[in-house]
This record gives C-alpha cells, sequence and structure tokens, in this order.
C-alpha cells in the first residue's frame, strides 16, 4: 500500500512533461489558480466512519447467519425489517429536522441488525417496528444524531419493548424446530428449575434465546474480526468477560449447588453478544484506555449480581445500559495525565 | 375530641414555638453580613427554591446575580414586572448616551472581491482566519462565513447574497457581539447618527488592493479634495470620515468615489 | 534490539523516496527577493536600509533589539525596490524588504571573526550566532543564541541535535547529514563548548540509516557524540518526544526542553552555526525540499532567502496541471498556501506540492467517540473533547482538560475516521484562550 | 410595582398556557410525573391542587398583610398545610381507592412549588379577586396537562380511558407507559413539544 | 443484613428520583454541573439522616403518643423547615467554605418534596430508630447517586446536539426515562 503510493508520482516525474503549468508566466504575475486552503495535517489515514459501520456488519453476519439457521427464514424477515424501520425512522427525522441525510453512514443498519439479535424469535414484527424507533428516535436523534448519544441505541430500543411487553419478550422458541415450540433459556431454566444445559450446546447455540445470542461459536468469530481490524476496543471484552467469569466462580465455589459455574455464565445469554458488540459501541462507552478496564469491570460485577439476585434470569442488557450511564463520568475522572505531568515532581 | 383538639394546638403551638425561639435566637447570634443588594432581589425573586435556574435556591441565585454570575433569565418563574425591578437593582439597564449600531466595512463580497483558493476545514470566519484567510483574496475584508451573523443575540444580521453581513439597525441594540466575533475587525459600533462611512479597510499598496477587489479604497484622495480635506482624511492607503465634521448631506464625495466604497447608511430618521 | 522512541504517535506513509536520493542542488540567484523582517518569534526587526538603497549579499538590512531578537541580512546584491506589506507564507501581509537584483553579486561576510573558533569565549560565539541572524531551522524560528543561552540556575548536561525528519516527503536535512557531515560535526563541537555540555545525541529516524553510518563514521573519535537510531514513527521530531525517546526525560506542560537539562537543535542550524563562526556566513540560504506528486522535478534546493516559491518551483521544472495545494513544510504540520507570490523565509523547510489525488474532500462524520485521536496523541490529550469545547465555546473546560499543552503534530486529525478538523478546531481554541489571557492581563 | 392594568381575564389565561407551570416554568414535577397513570388519578390530584391553591391563595391575599415578613414563608407552609391535610383527609374518607393510589403524593402538595411559588410571587403581593383568579388558573392549567399526560398514558399504557376500554380487545398494552420510564419520557416529549409550538406561534 | 436490605432497597431499587418520584424539581434544576450535583446530594443526604432521626421521634412521641397523626404533615413540614433553616445558619457560622460547599443548597431542600416523602414514608414504615437514620442515609445516597449521573451525562450533552425543542427540561427528563429503564434491571433484587 504504502510501497505504491510512494511509486506513482515517482515515476510520473521521470515521463515527459505534458504542459509544465505556469512557467512561462513572469514570477510577478499573479497564479491565477485557486488552490486549497486547509488546516494541517494535510494527509489523512485511510479511515472512515461508513467503513467501520460497514465493518461491524460484516461481523454481525456470522451471528445472523447462525440466527437463520437456527431460528429459521422467520429470523431473516425479523433481520430486514429491524434493519429497515431503523433506517426509515433515521431518514424521516432527519427529514423533520431539516439535518443533511445520515443513513449513508450505516449506523441505523448497525443499530437494526443489533437490535434484532437481541429479540425472541416469536416477536411479532410490529413490536421490532417499535423497538428500531425507539432506538433511532430516543436513542440517537434526540442527543443530536451519531456520536451524541448517551445509551446504546440498540439496548435502549431492547430496554423499552422488555418494559413494554415483557411476555412476548420472555417467549422464547426451540432452536430447529418447524411449529416455534415454547422453551426457556439457559439462564431461565437454571434460575426457575436449577438445570444447566450441555456446554456443547451453549457454546454452538443451539439453545432456547435471542435470535443472535444463542450462538457463542459466531459472535467469538465476528468478535475477533472486529477486535483485529481495532474497531472495537480489546479491553472492554476482556473485562467484562473476565470479571464475569471471576465474580461468578466466586459465588460458584461458596455455593455450587446454589450457583452456575463461571463457564456457564460465559456462554449463556446474551453475554458474548453483549460484550463483543454492545459494550464495544465506541460512542456509549469511555474514551480512555483506563475507562475501558472500569467500564468492562463494572458491567460484569452488575451482570453477576442481576443474574444471581434479580428477578430476572438475564442482565447484560441492564448491565451495559447503566455502564453507558456511568460513561461520562468515568471519562471524566479517567483523563490520562499529561505528557510531562506524572514524571516531572 | 376536646382533648384531640388541645393536644394539638399546644403540640403544635409547642413546636411551633419552640424553633421559632430557636431561629430568633439563631439569626442574632449567627448572624452574616452580606451585600444589601441580595436581600433587596431575594425579596422580589419567587422564593419557591424550585432550583430550576440551576442554583440551590432563590437566595442562592440572588447573591449569583449580585456577582454578575447569573442571568436573570434563567429564572422562568419570576414575572416581568419583578425582573424589570431586579434589573434595575442591578443596575443593568443602564442607557447611557446615544444608541450605537454595528456598521459593516466591508463591500467585497462574492464577486467583487478576488477568490484566492478554495477552502476547505471548520465554516467559520474565525477559523478560516487561521487557515490562510479563507476564500477570498483580500486580507482586511469580511471572510463570508457568518460569525457574527451566529453571533447576534438578537437576529439583527444577516448575510446578502453575496455573502457580506447586513445590520438591521432597527433590532441591532448595540452590544458589540459582533464586533468581537468578527476575525478582522470588520465591524464596528457607531452612533446611530453617523451615515456615511468608508466601507473598506484595505490598507495595503492601491495597486493590490485594486487587484484585489472592486469596492476597495485605492486611497485616490478624490474624496479628500471634494471637500478640501474637511471631513475626509487619507492615512495609510485608506480614506476615512471625520463624523464631526461630516453627519449628513455627504452626497458629493459618495457620488465621486471611483470605487463606491464610500457609503450612506440608514436614514436620518430612524432615531 | 528494539529502536528507542516515545509512546503513542501514527505512522503516516513516507512518500521520502522522491527525493532523498537527490543531492543538493543550488539554485542560481532569483532576479528579486522579498525579504520579510521578521522571521523569528519575537520583537520584528526595524529595517535599517531605505528605498532605493543598493545592498550587498549578506549586508544587514534589518534588526531588533531586546533579549530575543535576531538580525535579517540581504540575500542578493543589487537595489532596494520597495519596503512595504506582502504576503507572507504564514497568511499575513507583513513588512518585507524588496531587492532587484543588480550588478555584480559580491558577499559580505561576517566581520570580527576570531582566528580559531576553539579559542573564541562563549559570549563571541554566542555574539557571532546573533549577528549571523541565525534561528531555529526546523520550523519554529526561536533565535538561536538565545536557546543556547540559558538562564541562570539552568543546568545543562545534553544536547541532541534533530535530525529525525519525521515529516513525511521533507529530506532536506537527510540529505545535509549525508553531505555536510563535517560542518555538522564542527556546528555539535561549537554549540558543546558554548553549552558547556559533555554529551551529545544525534537523533535520527532509522528510515535513514546511510545517514546513521555516515555520522557514525563521521564521529568515530569523539566519544561523548552518539548517534541514535530511532524508531520511524510520527511526531518523532517534536523536541519533546524527542528527548522522551532519547533519554526518557519528560518535558513538564508548559515547560522548555532546557526545564530537564537538554537543549535541541537542528541538523540545519547546526551547520549554519558552523558556517557562521568558523566562514563568516550569515544565514543568507537554507536547503528546501520541493516535492510531491504535483511537482515536475522533486529536488533538494539550496536558496537564497525570500525567492518567492513561484521561481523555486520554476527552477524544479515547475508544477504538474493537478496541482491542488501547495503547502510550506511538511503535510503533516505546514501551512497550505494560497499564493507562489509567498517568499521562501528561515523556517521554510519543504514545499510539499500535492495534486487532487491526495486532496480530495472526505465526508465530515460526527465524532463517535471511538479514541482513534486518544491513542495517537503524543501529549496524552483527548483531542475529540478538546476540539468540541473549542467549538462551543466553553474555553475553560477546554483549558483545564490541557487544549494549551497541544502541539498541533496533526496526529489526531490523520487518523480520525470521522475527518474532523481537531487541528483547526484546537488551534482556534488556543488562540481564543491566549487573546482572553491577554485582555485580563492588560486590564 | 403590579401593573395595574393587567386585564382580570389575563390573570387566569397566563396559567393555562404562556406561564403554564408544567410545561413553561417545570414546576410540581413529582406529581405529574407520579400520578399520571390513569386518567381519574391525573384529574383527581389537579383538583386537590387546585383545592389548595385556591383556598391558600384566598386566606393568604386576605391575610397579607398582617404577616411579619420575616415569618411569612412559615406562615404560608402552615396555612398550606392545613389546607392540604384537608384535602388528604377529605379524599381519604370519600374515595379510599383514589386515596390509595394518590399514595402520599396528597400530603406532599405542601412542598409542590406551584403552590409556594404562587404564594410568594403573586398572593401576597395582589388583592383577593386577582389572587384567587391567578390560582385558579395556574391549578388549571395544571391539571389540564396532568389530564393530557394521564390521558396518553393510560391509553396506551393500558388500553383504557378513565377506566373504559376504549382499545380494541387485540391491543397489546405497553406497560411501559404507566411504568416510570414512560411518565419521564413522556413528559419530556410533551414539555419538547408545547417549546416547539410555543417557538412556531411566536413565529 | 437487614440493615443492608433496607439500604439498597432505598437506595437502588426505589431510587427516589427514578422509581418514586420524590426530589425530580432539583433532579433537574441541580444536575447542570457535576460540582453543584456532588454538593447538593451530600447537602441532602446530611439532611434526610437528620430528618430521619428527628421524623421518627416525633411521629413515636408526640403524633403517636397523643394520638395525633391527622397532623402528621403540619408537624413535619414545620420541623422540617425549621430544621433546614438552624442547620444552614450554624453552617454558616461556624465555616464558610463548609457554607459554601453544602450550605447554600439547603433552602432548596426545605421544599424538597423528597424531604417530607422520606418522613411520611416513614411513618408507613414501621421501622426502629437505627433503621430509620439508614433508610434516610440510603435515601439521600439514591438521590445523590441519581443527580450525580444526571450532571455527568448533562455535562455531556453540552457537547451534543440536542434539537432546539428539547432543550433543557425536555432532553433531562428523557435522559431520566433512559436511566429508569436501566435501572427496571434492579426490579426483583432482594
Amino acid at each position: 500500500m504504502e510501497e505504491k503510493i510512494q511509486k506513482v508520482p515517482a515515476g510520473e516525474s521521470q515521463m515527459p512533461k505534458v504542459a509544465p503549468a505556469k512557467t512561462s508566466e513572469s514570477p510577478s504575475k499573479p497564479e491565477k489558480r485557486a488552490f486549497i486552503l486547509s488546516s494541517s495535517p494535510h494527509i489523512q489515514a485511510e479511515e472512515d466512519v461508513a467503513k467501520i459501520m460497514r465493518a461491524v456488519v460484516y461481523a454481525l453476519l456470522p451471528t445472523a447467519v447462525f440466527g437463520i439457521y437456527f431460528f429459521g427464514w422467520r429470523a431473516l424477515v425479523m433481520m430486514l425489517v429491524g434493519i429497515a424501520a431503523a433506517v426509515l425512522t433515521e431518514a424521516l427525522l432527519n427529514l423533520v429536522q431539516k439535518k443533511p441525510q445520515t443513513i449513508s453512514d450505516g449506523s441505523a443498519v448497525v443499530t437494526g441488525l443489533l437490535l434484532v439479535l437481541t429479540l425472541p424469535p416469536s416477536l411479532p414484527y410490529w413490536m421490532i417496528i417499535v423497538g428500531a424507533f425507539v432506538a433511532i428516535f430516543i436513542g440517537k436523534q434526540l442527543f443530536g444524531g451519531l456520536g451524541y448519544n448517551i445509551f446504546n441505541p440498540a439496548l435502549l430500543g431492547r430496554a423499552f419493548l422488555q418494559a413494554s411487553f415483557p411476555i412476548p419478550m420472555t417467549t422464547w422458541t426451540m432452536p430447529r424446530t418447524i411449529d416455534a415450540i415454547t422453551t426457556a433459556t439457559p439462564l431461565g431454566s437454571f434460575k426457575f428449575e436449577k438445570t444447566l444445559t450441555p456446554y456443547l450446546n451453549l457454546f454452538m447455540g443451539n439453545v432456547g434465546g435471542c435470535v443472535g445470542e444463542t450462538s457463542a461459536l459466531a459472535i467469538i468469530i465476528g468478535g475477533l474480526f472486529l477486535l483485529y481490524k481495532k474497531y472495537a476496543d480489546w479491553r472492554i471484552p476482556v473485562s467484562y468477560l473476565t470479571t464475569v467469569a471471576i465474580f461468578g466462580s466466586l459465588f460458584w465455589l461458596i455455593n455450587p449447588a446454589k450457583y452456575p459455574d463461571p463457564i456457564f455464565h460465559l456462554f449463556s445469554g446474551g453475554l458474548m453478544l453483549g460484550a463483543f458488540f454492545m459494550a464495544t459501541d465506541m460512542v456509549t462507552t469511555p474514551v480512555t484506555p483506563k475507562g475501558s478496564w472500569i467500564f468492562g469491570i463494572g458491567a460484569g460485577i452488575i451482570l453477576v449480581i442481576i443474574r444471581l439476585f434479580g428477578g430476572l434470569p438475564e442482565g447484560v442488557m441492564y448491565s451495559i445500559l447503566l455502564m453507558n450511564a456511568f460513561t461520562p463520568l468515568i471519562n471524566r475522572y479517567t483523563r490520562p495525565k499529561f505528557f510531562g505531568e506524572a514524571k516531572h515532581v | 375530641m376536646n382533648t384531640a383538639l388541645l393536644y394539638s394546638i399546644l403540640s403544635m403551638g409547642g413546636i411551633g414555638l419552640l424553633f421559632s425561639i430557636l431561629i430568633a435566637l439563631a439569626n442574632k447570634k449567627l448572624h452574616v453580613e452580606e451585600d444589601p443588594r441580595i436581600g433587596q432581589i431575594s425579596e422580589l425573586l419567587p422564593n419557591a427554591n424550585c432550583g430550576a435556574c440551576g442554583f440551590a435556591g432563590c437566595a442562592n441565585f440572588a447573591e449569583a446575580l449580585v456577582g454578575g454570575k447569573a442571568d436573570l433569565s434563567s429564572c422562568p418563574v419570576t414575572g416581568n414586572d419583578a425582573r424589570e425591578v431586579i434589573a434595575r437593582i442591578l443596575g443593568v439597564d443602564v442607557a447611557t448616551g446615544e444608541r450605537q449600531v454595528a456598521v459593516v466595512f466591508c463591500r467585497g463580497g462574492d464577486g467583487i472581491v478576488a477568490r484566492q483558493a478554495e477552502y476547505r476545514g471548520v465554516a467559520t470566519c474565525s477559523a478560516a482566519q487561521i487557515v490562510g484567510g479563507g476564500e477570498r483574496a483580500c486580507s482586511y475584508g469580511c471572510i463570508g462565513l457568518g460569525d457574527c451573523v451566529v453571533a447576534c443575540p438578537f437576529d439583527a444580521i444577516h448575510m446578502n447574497p453575496e455573502r457580506i453581513p447586513v445590520v438591521d439597525r432597527a433590532k441591532c441594540t448595540g452590544c458589540g457581539k459582533c464586533v468581537t466575533a468578527c476575525p478582522r475587525g470588520v465591524i464596528e459600533l457607531h452612533p446611530i447618527s453617523h451615515h456615511v462611512f468608508v466601507m473598506c479597510k484595505n490598507e495595503d499598496n492601491p495597486k493590490v488592493s485594486r487587484s484585489v477587489c472592486k469596492h476597495a479604497c485605492l486611497a485616490c484622495m478624490i474624496c479628500e479634495r471634494a471637500v478640501n480635506g474637511q471631513g475626509f482624511k487619507v492615512v495609510n492607503n485608506l480614506a476615512r470620515v471625520d463624523h464631526a465634521v461630516y453627519t449628513k448631506e455627504l452626497v458629493l464625495p459618495t457620488e465621486k468615489c471611483p470605487t463606491k466604497c464610500i457609503v450612506i447608511v440608514g436614514t436620518a430618521d430612524e432615531h | 534490539m528494539s529502536l528507542k522512541t516515545f509512546a503513542k504517535g501514527v505512522h503516516p506513509a513516507e512518500f521520502k523516496s522522491l527525493s532523498e536520493d537527490k543531492p543538493i542542488e543550488k539554485m542560481p540567484l532569483p532576479s528579486e527577493v522579498f525579504i520579510p523582517l521578521q522571521q523569528h518569534i519575537g520583537a520584528p526587526c526595524t529595517p535599517v536600509v531605505e528605498k532605493g538603497q543598493m545592498v550587498k549579499t549578506g549586508q544587514v538590512i534589518g534588526k531588533s533589539g531586546g533579549f530575543v531578537s535576531s538580525t535579517i541580512h540581504a540575500t542578493i546584491t543589487g537595489k532596494i525596490k520597495t519596503i512595504e506589506k506582502f504576503p507572507h507564507p504564514l497568511g499575513i501581509n507583513v513588512p518585507m524588504v524588496n531587492i532587484m537584483a543588480e550588478g555584480e553579486e559580491e558577499l559580505l561576510p561576517l566581520e570580527n571573526l576570531p582566528e580559531k573558533w576553539e579559542n573564541a569565549s562563549r559570549e563571541e560565539i554566542l555574539d557571532i550566532i546573533l549577528r549571523a541572524g541565525i534561528v531555529g531551522l526546523g520550523g519554529a524560528a526561536f533565535p538561536t543564541q538565545v536557546k543556547l543561552n540559558p538562564p541562570k540556575g539552568k543546568s545543562i548536561d545534553t544536547f541532541i541535535v534533530n535530525g529525525c525528519e519525521c515529516e513525511p516527503f521533507l529530506t532536506a536535512d537527510h540529505r545535509m547529514m549525508l553531505e555536510q557531515s563535517q560542518e555538522l560535526l564542527t556546528g555539535i563541537r561549537i554549540i558543546m563548548k558554548v553549552l558547556n555540555v559533555k554529551r551529545t545525541f544525534i537523533g535520527i529516524e532509522a528510515n535513514k540509516m546511510n545517514a546513521v553510518d555516515t555520522l557514525r563514521q563521521a564521529t568515530k573519535s569523539f566519544s561523548e557524540i552518539t548517534v541514535v537510531p530511532l524508531k520511524v514513527k510520527y511526531p518523532q521530531g517534536a523536541e519533546k518526544m524527542l528527548i522522551d525517546a532519547i533519554l526518557n526525560r519528560h518535558v513538564p506542560p508548559g515547560g522548555l526542553p532546557l526545564d530537564v537539562g537538554v537543549v535541541v537543535q537542528n541538523v540545519g542550524t547546526t551547520i549554519a552555526i558552523a558556517q557562521a563562526v568558523t566562514a563568516g556566513k550569515p544565514l543568507i540560504e537554507r536547503v528546501v525540499t520541493v516535492t510531491g506528486d504535483a511537482i515536475n522535478e522533486p529536488k533538494n534546493v539550496l536558496v537564497r532567502i525570500g525567492t518567492s516559491f513561484q521561481q523555486l518551483l520554476d527552477f524544479c521544472g515547475g508544477l504538474t496541471n493537478n496541482a491542488a495545494k501547495i503547502i510550506m513544510g511538511g503535510p503533516m504540520m505546514g501551512v497550505a498556501q494560497s499564493s507562489l507570490q509567498v517568499p521562501v523565509i528561515k523556517a521554510t523547510s519543504g514545499i510539499v506540492c500535492l495534486s487532487d489525488k491526495y486532496t480530495q474532500a472526505k465526508p465530515i462524520y460526527p465524532c463517535i467517540q471511538c479514541g482513534n485521536c486518544v491513542s495517537a496523541c503524543p501529549m496524552n490529550l483527548l483531542p475529540t473533547r478538546l476540539a468540541r469545547y473549542a467549538e462551543v465555546g466553553n474555553l475553560i473546560m477546554a483549558e483545564n482538560l490541557g487544549i494549551l499543552n497541544c502541539i498541533e503534530c496533526g496526529s489526531c486529525a490523520f487518523v480520525c475516521p470521522a475527518h474532523i478538523p481537531l487541528v483547526q478546531q484546537i488551534r482556534l481554541g488556543k488562540l481564543q484562550i491566549n487573546e482572553l489571557k491577554r485582555k485580563s492581563k492588560s486590564i | 410595582m403590579v401593573k395595574a392594568k393587567t386585564p382580570l381575564y389575563r390573570e387566569f389565561t397566563k396559567g393555562l398556557w404562556r406561564e403554564n407551570p408544567i410545561l413553561r416554568m417545570v414546576l410540581g414535577t413529582c406529581p405529574t410525573l407520579a400520578v399520571t397513570t390513569t386518567a381519574i388519578n391525573g384529574i383527581s390530584m389537579g383538583l386537590a391542587v387546585l383545592f389548595t391553591l385556591v383556598m391558600s391563595s384566598l386566606i393568604i391575599s386576605l391575610v397579607r398583610k398582617q404577616i411579619p415578613n420575616e415569618v411569612r414563608i412559615a406562615t404560608f407552609i402552615v396555612i398550606i398545610a392545613t389546607f392540604v391535610t384537608v384535602a388528604d383527609r377529605t379524599i381519604a374518607a370519600f374515595w379510599p381507592a383514589v386515596s390509595k393510589s394518590l399514595g402520599p403524593f396528597v400530603p406532599l402538595i405542601v412542598v409542590n412549588c406551584i403552590v409556594l411559588a404562587r404564594q410568594e410571587a403573586f398572593a401576597s403581593k395582589n388583592p383577593v379577586g386577582r389572587s384567587v383568579l391567578d390560582a385558579l388558573g395556574m391549578s388549571v392549567g395544571f391539571t389540564l396537562v396532568l389530564l393530557i399526560l394521564a390521558s396518553i398514558r393510560e391509553i396506551i399504557g393500558s388500553g383504557t380511558w378513565f377506566g373504559m376500554q376504549i382499545m380494541p380487545p387485540t391491543y397489546t398494552s405497553w406497560m411501559v407507559m404507566v411504568l416510570p420510564p414512560g411518565a419521564f419520557l413522556m413528559l419530556g416529549m410533551l414539555i419538547a413539544f408545547s417549546n416547539w409550538l410555543n417557538a412556531k406561534l411566536e413565529k | 443484613m437487614d440493615l443492608i436490605i433496607i439500604f439498597i432497597s432505598a437506595a437502588i431499587i426505589n431510587n427516589y428520583v427514578l422509581v418514586s418520584f420524590l426530589g425530580i424539581c432539583p433532579f433537574i434544576g441541580v444536575s447542570k454541573k457535576l460540582g453543584s450535583a456532588i454538593s447538593m446530594g451530600m447537602a441532602t443526604t446530611f439532611v434526610m439522616t437528620i430528618t430521619a432521626a428527628v421524623a421518627w421521634l416525633i411521629n413515636k412521641y408526640i403524633l403517636i403518643g397523643l394520638h395525633l397523626e391527622f397532623l402528621e404533615i403540619v408537624a413535619f413540614i414545620l420541623v422540617i423547615a425549621s430544621l433546614v433553616q438552624l442547620v444552614e445558619m450554624f453552617i454558616k457560622k461556624v465555616s464558610r467554605p463548609l457554607y459554601e460547599a453544602l450550605g447554600i443548597f439547603l433552602p432548596l431542600i426545605t421544599t424538597n418534596c423528597a424531604i417530607l416523602g422520606l418522613a411520611l414514608f416513614l411513618v408507613m414504615k414501621n421501622y426502629n430508630f437505627i433503621e430509620s437514620i439508614v433508610f434516610g442515609f440510603a435515601s439521600g445516597s439514591g438521590f445523590t447517586l441519581a443527580l450525580v449521573i444526571m450532571a455527568g451525562i448533562r455535562e455531556e450533552l453540552e457537547l451534543a446536539r440536542v434539537p432546539k425543542p428539547f432543550q433543557g427540561a425536555p432532553i433531562t427528563l428523557i435522559v431520566a426515562g433512559c436511566l429508569a429503564l436501566a435501572f427496571m434491571g434492579f426490579a426483583g433484587l432482594i
């Protein structure tokens, strides 16, 4: 890449000149051509917001494919409905506010897709539309659009649905069944019936749960892609998952009969999806490295508390939303020391 | 029932008495001196201590007002009458002398002034000023990105189609926000009775300024000669008006100026 | 072995192959020059010549008083046409002396030179540097004799020669290190004497290993001079980053290198000192890299100060037809030019001409808090916050977050995926804060 | 100090829109959020405030000249507290169900900023007629907003209005509307809407 | 253990602001700046703790003792108003810095329904003296928590581009709504 950029102009300079510009003019005549005036730096890296958003969508593809495999074509339709609703809402709100259209940055697509991946596979389509609308309208546009939102839009949309329609939001279907037999999620069955789900099923995703949260394998593939591309801060999934594992094993060691083991904690519910795709949402998480650690640890502790002691079987969404709320404070108190500030006495 | 009545009177009266004595005592013992205006203003405030102003209650808000740290408009509860009185106590509303209005000293709009470059970056004048001065070739005149329009709290400055700001003299309060907003110092405050201005700031060599702008002052001295030096003077390649001499009736130089940079602003009956 | 460096920073593409193998060419004398009367930080010079006067090359035409001062010399022999305001590459019109070439070129050397510099006193050498008008040639243009004369109470133990040239495209320092290593060595020894220091480091980025070898060879017999190859990373050449990389010392916020016992000089400055002290040559010319994909013949040119960009570019084969942006300095920190009439000044390290290929407008998105700028900022600031606080006018918060520590290296805006003009916004905020401070001081 | 020119009817109407306590001054938000789960609750709360505000304005403007300045706030609070107690006990006696669902918010009218603010800003400085009109306007404005907010929340959140089923039986209630988040979100929207409308009207 | 449960329940699960809708006025008013929010929170917590103690005593020994329960509103408000004023005067005299930091927020607390609400809740809860104090302290802590989170977010919102009609109170309420949604995760805890 670098090599190529360097060589092209070098080659050009050796070629016969095509109309050497302006050399004939006497030096006192002003140069007529309007050059570009802009602030330094005059060169930029090849990064782009839209490119990052596209990468997130690619990273979500394995999860989406596994979701469709387990929950059928309805899952695909759900995704399309969710994305369409999110994009349309964004377009409409830009129109109403007379703001420049922003759907091309791809963030609405990501929000719509992420939202659907966190919904139960039997949720009515109109509820998906409500969720997408709330996610984009309240979660994003009311704060001024992409970049200014405090809470993760997709999770906010989901929290709204959860509060509005608790029953459809907790109705799960068996994977790979044609007539959608209802079942329980691994976390639910542990919490209310004290039964453990086999680890392999947890890992592959052949369990009840949201469209995109069941297969840890697919999520890890996509998540590692994001980490590799540096579009997600590795500190957050690492600290989040580690905290859950450590904090979870603490209780497991105290009373293995009452509390699940850490592996179950890690691979059940929406933790993987949350850790790799929700908690790493750049906008709503701290910008400082130290802040990222705090974010992950805080979310992990909240999650374990909700899972073990709360009324709900799952708390990934709430743990991330709560840490989103703390993010401004974290950013504020984890400002890196200025260069020279620390060492100088 | 009678006992209940008796007890209630006794207990409430007792509590009330106890605390009022305590407060009265405390008020005497624990008194702290304060700016008398704070007391006066807090009298006028609603004293609902609702906190809508962002301060910890009306007394605190009054203190901030006196200290100049708060704006009266941030209290949504105070009625307009009370506001006037408070403003008077604060001495904010003291008008002195003649009304001043903003005047824009540049006519070098798009198509008039030469274009030196294509500007890319933050679309404000102050930002363009630090990047080679933006699109327009004149380094003295209006940059045209409208910092003054944004700065005006009274909606009194607007861009004309040539992207030169125009002041609505009826709406302008002479607050001077646009003057500080302009990175080039193109806007000045002048008494509303002044009508004639040389609308140019270019102090360059006439040869340079001529090549840059059609409405630049060329220091040609025509105006100065037309009035025999009484009211116009060319200093540093730029003609200047002596407002003490000339306030109205400047038809002669305005007509004679070859680049039309001497302009009559406003009308005689506006003030 | 891992090379020494500082924390954070960025890796822009280098583009140095355009001109790094081109030996320094001497440009024929220009027909006229425009010499700005202020080419250094500090009080501007007042002209000591008049319109119509004949001057010789090296004749003093401007002087300034005060402690932070410098001297300006005529750079060609000829007649002074006028002394007026003309456009300056830093974007403001400043008074310049316009000399038309006339008569035989003749150089007036500096007077009162010591026979052998080894025997001269510290004060004598500093005086020569002041009279030679030498300022920091890396771009800052700080008068050199002031920098070499640290205030009482600051003990200096190390001298560092900055040969990093970390800006993409630029190769002038690289060529000087290869071609003028002996003069560089003399300059170093003079400075070591003036500063009375016992050790010197020459910091060079590892993409110039031939310069490292050349200088190692040249300094073989001087055990107190060490050549240090450094990791190729921007802004390795910023003083604070260079000191961090070589000595692991951190200059405190708002402080200067001398606060940690170090003086840093650029390669060109060091060579100019050697030429002034040993040969009596005032600073009338400098090496400028003319490069970029929009110039026909990229070159390293030794050019007289005051030569217009137009004449210099013509010497390098002129611009190509698709030239879109002309930058004085490197592409990371340089200043875009709207006119080619501006003269080469003492701080002109290079002219980079970019075609429309590298200057296409990129869409600006809102900040998505990705933190790329935070992990790029060598000064450990939060650029996105600084820029946004400056934008909304909350200067108090901006100052609390250290906006004044920003060195405007451009790393943040380079990596920003939203293409936000962070540097411009931050510079504006800094200006406004300094303005406010000046006002509150004057009241 | 007070402009006697203000027409009497304006003292009433200003509370409805121009100086509406909730929409324009954002006062008395606690009960607004808490009791607007059903239209019945909303209107009951509104009426309780109306009773308290009008009665205390009446009394205070009557005795305003007798109250020493130093203890006026305390006096206001005691007078208000008295009427609140009356309202609270009355509701508890006649409509125990409503009393139960309003919880502590009837007693809390004592510290409702609207009530105290009107005494301090208006009733203590104006004659009886004006004070009562002002109090009426303010409390009617308050009640109206409460009713609107409560209707929205009840209809969407439970599919009923004043307890009557008005949505089709297939309608799925949006539970969130009767929960705390729904209250915050809807009041935010309502105030934003009024801001927008106000800006429109001023133009 | 009971005390811990009382604390968590009052501070988080039944958070005063986000769940019980008490003290919304200062929540909206004083959450613009983080510094003020922290001071206000501390002052409120302080007053709440004292109020809890005093209200418990008054309730137990005067109201219940004399069968005057119907006078609770008048009695409490009288006591709170006087108490706050006394505390304010005391702080103002004793320490000016402390007054600058906390005392100036005290008048705002008098008419804060969270305080009176606390006293009224207390009557319903049948706590003993120690439990009452913990309850008061916990309620104050919960209020502080919500206020500080809100202030952090609002300082952040200063940099956001909130649509005009939503600026000020509306966006604050909407953020509070979002916070309330997030706090629902704690439902059923304990």
